[in-house]
């Protein structure tokens, strides 16, 4: 028959208290363990892998008990597993194309330095009468001191080799790049 | 599938001496259409804004036409223009052709062919609809603000610095995009659970397989659509630059948000016109459709596939050389599934009973314009083609032989096939044909002119060009005039059709559960719920085959 | 292949309950669909969410400096009361559920309400939190005019900041409301063993909305 | 590869332009592949279709079809074959797209800058001008960046596209071993005069080139400093958004705009001197004239001074 629906689910599946405290118990235990671990200092990669796997962990715990997952049809199971899945390959292939951006030329992948984009910012500040864009010329150039608004934009990254116009000032603000993290 | 019995469905099953009335008749009153649950009333109720807004992108695609006909200015300025194909643009995609085929058709069919009484969330159902026309009304309000001037796909940075009120738009596609996921939600819930005893998922007709990927896409892809145009709203309003080179944004960081929906929303668009088309073949030849199971999982296949061939929109964006392989190389890949069906739907006329109805007319039209859509992919599909093909017309010509060669010669063709179930009325049968044809003739010269310049070079959204395309444009626009006549044409003998008194006869009948209620339908659909115990595609005429004893 | 029988009538004997509906055969089937399309909404969250996680992994990927000095100025402590706030929530709502199971109503009502408070405090700290963002000028974007000198591009740091948690605080008001909705029907009575699936669906709701913010905090405030 | 279904070639066909860049063999190679096979299937499908088309039509009411479900041999056949046909377009394209991102080393390095509405091209001695002229036989790589939006940098003759991107550098290269004169278009949507941003790339010898290029910096001998000017006018596509017969463009015409009163949004009027005109190019938000959009990219870094000098020049000189 097409519906298991006139079949199943007579009676509610009642879990035991205990098993909701113990839950909540291992939950609180895992956020101490990764709010424990954010003291120690671990290498920025090795750190995210273990934050997301007690996440994940935690998340696992909720979905399967709190939300009944565990006792309850395949087909929302499925619809979850699903979902997840798709939000991992929009996550997996646009990082992939980001990070891959400079595999052949290096100069594809990088990004315009904050400083030396500053002409750039100028240019296409938007038109005065929109609202919260009149600071943003002023306190960009305050909270970036180091930039100098002549700086062109045209000018071509230290990896580039070709000569451009305004080269000389955009050399010139190579070195205040340091600061600024253009590339990947 | 094949089932053993003749015994289709239970006599009573087919009401047409019950008690009730008809689900037109049913309840009286303006507002007992506003406020109906009826999937049957909301189909119409879809029905009719679909056809208005066809009509409304419809003739902003003459305007374009007529623009081009010459390079120089004919009848508006560069910025009128744009305005203009941004119309026709977004009102096809997010008003048309999304909601036509499962907004309209699905909604009215989808649970007769179930033999459920009604959608699984009949509320949601109406609220979707509701939804659907707030959508709308803010595109119609960009009319009146002035315009939008992005193109229907809101490529930043132009979108966030543009003054045309572009803010408007991306709120009404916002809104459409949450209509288009209720629509989904409700429809997968059906498909699952109210299925009527005897109906299996291999009895499904491929009609119901085609809406329920195409309900998967809905739900899956829709909501990044949503969170990108609100990202893009926010970013017209207090510049957040998550896509804005001036704050470090990624401007192509943009086109992956997009296209993860895009690119399942063109699946959302065709798929449900492969459905439709399986309808129409069998029905019209009297046939079972050759190779019903990958029919049926090709179009869950596409479904999957088509969430990962989102880049092919960026070849030449800036994506790297690996991700661009990898897209590409997918793209092939869903082209497989695809010629499978089209094959398929070919040999299922073989010894068929072929009649010319005017379904059938857009059927068979639809299998040439769509196998030219999908050769075409090909040539974009490819890496170093694509190239020099992409954003020029030749893409335009593409994507017309697929969107309306496809998913709107189908529903054209659905249209036809159901108004009788509709509405109880014939329609003239010789001008539906004449039109149909006129459609397909038009539709050729526009379009398929259009690989040809584009081929040569002809960058999309220009408002003037080089000299050397002035004669494809030209042919071109008189190629749309020949469509647009074609298209009122039809329209008109539907509507004329409405005159006739009383309820006309059947003309064809299938067998699958929509046809075995009465015409129209009673409000509830079925007098009781009918046990299935024979597939689809069970005609009498295949029935007397496999016996031997056919007259 | 089975006979054609009339399955009108046939509702397993079961009276007809005040919240049947009558398209649905069965209490059961009704139970189930609503159930279903609970987890597809769910699942339509998920992606919703997906969006912005999406930005802060680019991001992150595309400015690292910022990421590791930005998070200095987020307070791990607010967000850590505010997780086990959420957590306890959690629980709360779960054993609603369960109370309703077992039609005890006064459980339910108790259950709810410390739901409901635990997403005012939830929210409460959140103004803490935002209102300090905005003393300092930590401000998505353009609005951006904090003092203390980040590397990198610190105004996407906090526009990813503002539009994650903020879609998250949203979904919190949204949360409190239905919450709301769902308390008034449980006084009235509505609840038993025999009906119980808006608390089951609204208790997924909001188990949802914990399962976000368990990714969100340790990305935001911890990783570092 | 040569491509053996063109008579020429590199002529234009019904089909594709002419090809006047290295890789276009190649490209048009695949192209007319795909369209044979393409061809093909089309003509085999349609054909069968029209066959069952007239064979099975109907000729009476309720005749017996066929109780036919599929044929396992024939799907698989009609499975395989295509995939492994498509494969074959994969790989070619997958070449050729390769081909066209990697440019050769000893490549001639040219910047392009995008802006709406027009090309800037700056040559290795820092030279600007509107129109790409390059030398025969030589690659030649453009280093792309834009100032405002998103554009594309398209040659059909070359087969050639790459979008221009704000915030980043794309890269694009060819090699041109034909002499003559090709169209550049911009096909990336990008505001209200994106059909109009065209130009033009001359492949020339090399000697030309050399004189071209000792050409554009700076001023000529025997030149008036406002003749000088009108050229840099051009050269940096200043005429795109400004006229120099009043008529009203994007930006405001500039005849007779010299030593007048320009109305400034939200700020007191000023008068267009020397100083009001070098801010306005190199710094164009700072003052904008009242009923124009604030669109003007600015020139700082871009114009040297030399070139502004005569700019003024010019401006002053449109009565």
């Amino acid at each position: 028959m097409a519906n298991q629906a006139h079949e199943n689910h007579h009676e509610p599946h009642v879990l035991p208290l205990p098993v909701y405290y113990g839950i909540f118990g291992a939950l609180l235990g895992l956020t101490i363990l990764t709010y424990a671990v954010s003291f120690v200092g671990l290498p920025e990669s090795l750190a995210l892998g273990v934050a997301m796997l007690v996440a994940s962990t935690k998340a696992a715990l909720v979905a399967g008990v709190f939300m009944h997952l565990i006792w309850d049809e395949k087909l929302n199971i499925l619809v979850l597993a699903v979902s997840v899945l798709a939000m991992l390959l929009f996550f997996g292939v646009t990082l992939m194309d980001e990070m891959s951006r400079g595999l052949i030329l290096p100069e594809e992948g990088t990004l315009f330095k904050q400083n030396e984009d500053a002409a750039l910012k100028e240019a296409a500040n938007p038109p005065p009468a929109e609202p919260g864009a009149a600071q943003a010329g002023g306190k960009g150039a305050k909270l970036k001191a180091a930039a100098g608004s002549g700086e062109g934009s045209a000018a071509a990254p230290a990896a580039a080799a070709a000569p451009a116009a305004g080269s000389g000032e955009g050399s010139a603000a190579a070195p205040a790049a340091g600061s600024g993290s253009g590339s990947r | 599938m094949s089932a053993t019995t003749i015994d289709h469905s239970p006599s009573h099953a087919a009401g047409e001496h019950g008690h009730h009335d008809n689900y037109l008749v049913a309840k009286k009153g303006i507002s007992s259409w506003i406020w109906t649950v009826d999937h049957k009333r909301l189909g119409i109720m879809y029905l009719a804004a679909v056809i208005l807004f066809f009509i409304v992108g419809g003739l902003a695609a003459i305007a374009v036409r007529t623009e081009l006909m010459n390079p120089t200015k004919d009848i508006m300025d560069a910025d009128a223009y744009n305005r203009m194909f941004t119309l026709h643009g977004a009102v096809m995609v997010f008003l048309v052709i999304i909601p036509s085929i499962p907004a309209s058709l699905g909604n009215f069919v989808l649970p007769l062919m179930l033999g459920a009484k009604d959608v699984a969330f009949p509320k949601l159902n109406l609220a979707s609809f509701w939804v659907y026309v707030l959508g709308a009304a803010f595109f119609i309000a960009t009319l009146v603000t002035g315009g939008v001037d992005t193109g229907w796909t809101f490529y930043t940075p132009y979108s966030i610095k543009t003054s045309s009120s572009a803010t408007i738009a991306l709120l009404g596609a916002f809104i459409l995009g949450f209509s288009s996921i209720f629509t989904g939600i409700n429809f997968l819930v059906t498909i699952h659970k109210m299925r009527a005893p005897g109906l299996t998922w291999d009895r499904l007709p491929l009609f119901v397989w085609a809406l329920y990927a195409t309900a998967l896409m809905q739900v899956l892809a829709t909501p990044v659509l949503a969170i990108t145009l609100g990202l893009l709203v926010l970013e017209r309003t207090i510049h957040i630059g998550i896509f804005d080179p001036v704050y470090g944004g990624d401007p192509v960081l943009f086109q992956h948000f997009f296209w993860f929906y895009s690119h399942p929303a063109v699946y959302i668009m065709i798929v449900p016109g492969f459905g439709m088309i399986s309808e129409l073949i069998t029905v019209h030849s009297r046939k079972g459709i050759f190779g019903y199971k990958p029919i049926a999982i090709s179009s869950v296949a596409i479904a999957f596939i088509g969430f990962l061939v989102w880049g092919h929109h960026l070849f030449v964006s800036s994506q790297s050389a690996l991700a661009g392989s990898i897209f590409s190389f997918l793209t092939f890949a869903v082209a497989v599934p695809t010629a499978i069906k089209v094959f398929s739907w070919i040999a299922t006329l073989y010894k068929g009973s072929i009649q010319y109805t005017t379904p059938m007319v857009y059927a068979l039209s639809f299998l040439f314009l769509f196998s030219i859509g999908g050769l075409t992919g090909l040539f974009l599909g490819s890496l170093s083609v694509d190239v020099h093909l992409t954003d020029t017309y030749f893409v335009i010509a593409h994507f017309h032989y697929v969107m309306m060669g496809g998913t709107i010669i189908a529903f054209i063709g659905g249209v036809h096939h159901w108004w009788h179930k509709f509405t109880g009325k014939n329609y003239n049968e010789k001008i539906g044909v004449i039109a149909a044809i006129i459609i397909f003739v038009g539709f050729n010269v526009t379009f398929f002119t259009q690989f040809i310049f584009g081929s040569q070079g002809m960058p999309r959204r220009y408002w003037s060009y080089l000299e050397q395309y002035h004669t494809g444009h030209m042919i071109s626009t008189y190629g749309s005039y020949l469509l647009a006549v074609g298209l009122f044409l039809a329209l008109f003998n539907l509507l004329a059709s409405l005159r006739n008194k009383g309820v006309a006869p059947e003309r064809w009948r299938g067998v699958s559960l929509e046809w075995e209620t009465a015409t129209p339908p009673i409000e509830h659909n079925f007098e009781s719920i009918p046990v299935v115990t024979a597939g689809p595609y069970d005609f009498p005429e295949v029935r007397a085959a496999r016996t031997g004893n056919g007259h | 292949m089975s006979s054609a029988t009339n399955a009108h009538d046939d509702a397993h004997g079961q009276a007809h309950h005040k919240f049947h509906q009558h398209h649905f055969l069965t209490m059961a089937q009704q139970a189930s669909s609503a159930k279903f399309g609970m987890w597809l909404f769910l699942g339509q969250e998920v992606l919703f969410f997906s969006g912005l996680f999406m930005a802060y992994f680019v991001f992150r990927a595309l400015y690292p400096e910022t990421w590791l000095h930005s998070a200095e100025y987020l307070s791990k402590t607010m967000g850590g009361i505010n997780t086990v706030v959420l957590l306890y929530s959690s629980l709360t709502m779960a054993l609603a559920v369960r109370s309703a199971q077992l039609s005890d109503k006064k459980g339910l009502i108790i259950n709810l309400i410390q739901t409901i408070v635990c997403a005012f405090i939830f929210m409460v700290v959140k103004y803490f939190e935002y209102s300090a963002k905005f003393d300092h000028g930590f401000l998505p974007g353009a609005l951006y005019h904090g003092h203390e000198f980040i590397p990198g591009r610190p105004e996407l740091f906090f526009t990813v900041y503002f539009t994650m948690t903020g879609l998250h605080g949203i979904h919190v008001v949204a949360g409190i409301g239905v919450l709301f909705w769902i308390l008034k029907r449980a006084i009235r009575g509505d609840f038993d063993s025999t009906y119980y699936i808006p608390v089951e669906n609204v208790g997924l709701y909001w188990h949802l909305v914990d399962l976000v913010w368990i990714f969100l905090f340790p990305l935001l405030y911890l990783v570092r | 590869m040569k491509t053996p279904l063109l008579a020429d070639g590199s002529a234009a066909t019904f089909w594709l332009p002419e090809a006047a860049s290295t890789f276009a063999a190649d490209h048009d190679y695949l192209y007319y592949l795909i369209f044979w096979i393409s061809t093909f299937f089309f003509v085999v499908m349609m054909g069968a279709m029209a066959y069952f088309m007239v064979k099975y039509r109907r000729r009476k009411q309720g005749e017996a079809t066929s109780d036919i479900h599929g044929n396992t041999k024939l799907e698989i056949a009609w499975s395989v074959l295509p995939t492994l046909i498509l494969g074959v377009f994969f790989v070619l394209g997958f070449r050729g797209f390769i081909d066209t991102l990697t440019p050769p080393a000893n490549t001639l390095n040219i910047n392009v800058t995008a802006q709406q509405w027009a090309w800037s091209f700056t040559y290795p001695n820092g030279g600007n001008d509107s129109i790409l002229v390059v030398p025969v036989g030589k690659p030649v790589k453009l280093t792309m960046s834009s100032v405002d939006v998103l554009h594309s940098f398209f040659v059909p003759a070359f087969r050639a596209k790459r979008d221009v991107v704000p915030g980043r550098y794309t890269v694009l290269w060819f090699q041109s071993d034909k002499l003559g004169e090709y169209d550049v278009l911009c096909t990336e949507y990008c505001g209200t005069s994106h059909s109009l941003m065209m130009s033009k790339v001359k492949v020339v010898s090399q000697e030309e080139y050399d004189a071209h290029l000792k050409g554009l910096t700076g001023c000529q001998d025997g030149q008036s400093l406002a003749e000088c000017g009108g050229v840099a006018f051009k050269r940096n596509g200043c005429n795109s958004c400004h006229s120099v017969d009043g008529s009203k463009l994007v930006g405001p015409s500039l005849k007779g705009v010299y030593g007048t009163e320009q109305p400034i949004v939200g700020g007191p009027a000023v008068i267009a001197d020397e100083q009001y005109i070098r801010e306005s190019v190199m710094n164009p938000m700072a003052k904008i004239v009242a009923g124009y959009p604030a669109a003007m990219p600015a020139y700082a870094g871009r114009i040297n001074e030399e070139q502004m000098g005569a700019l003024v020049e010019y401006i002053r000189s449109i009565k």
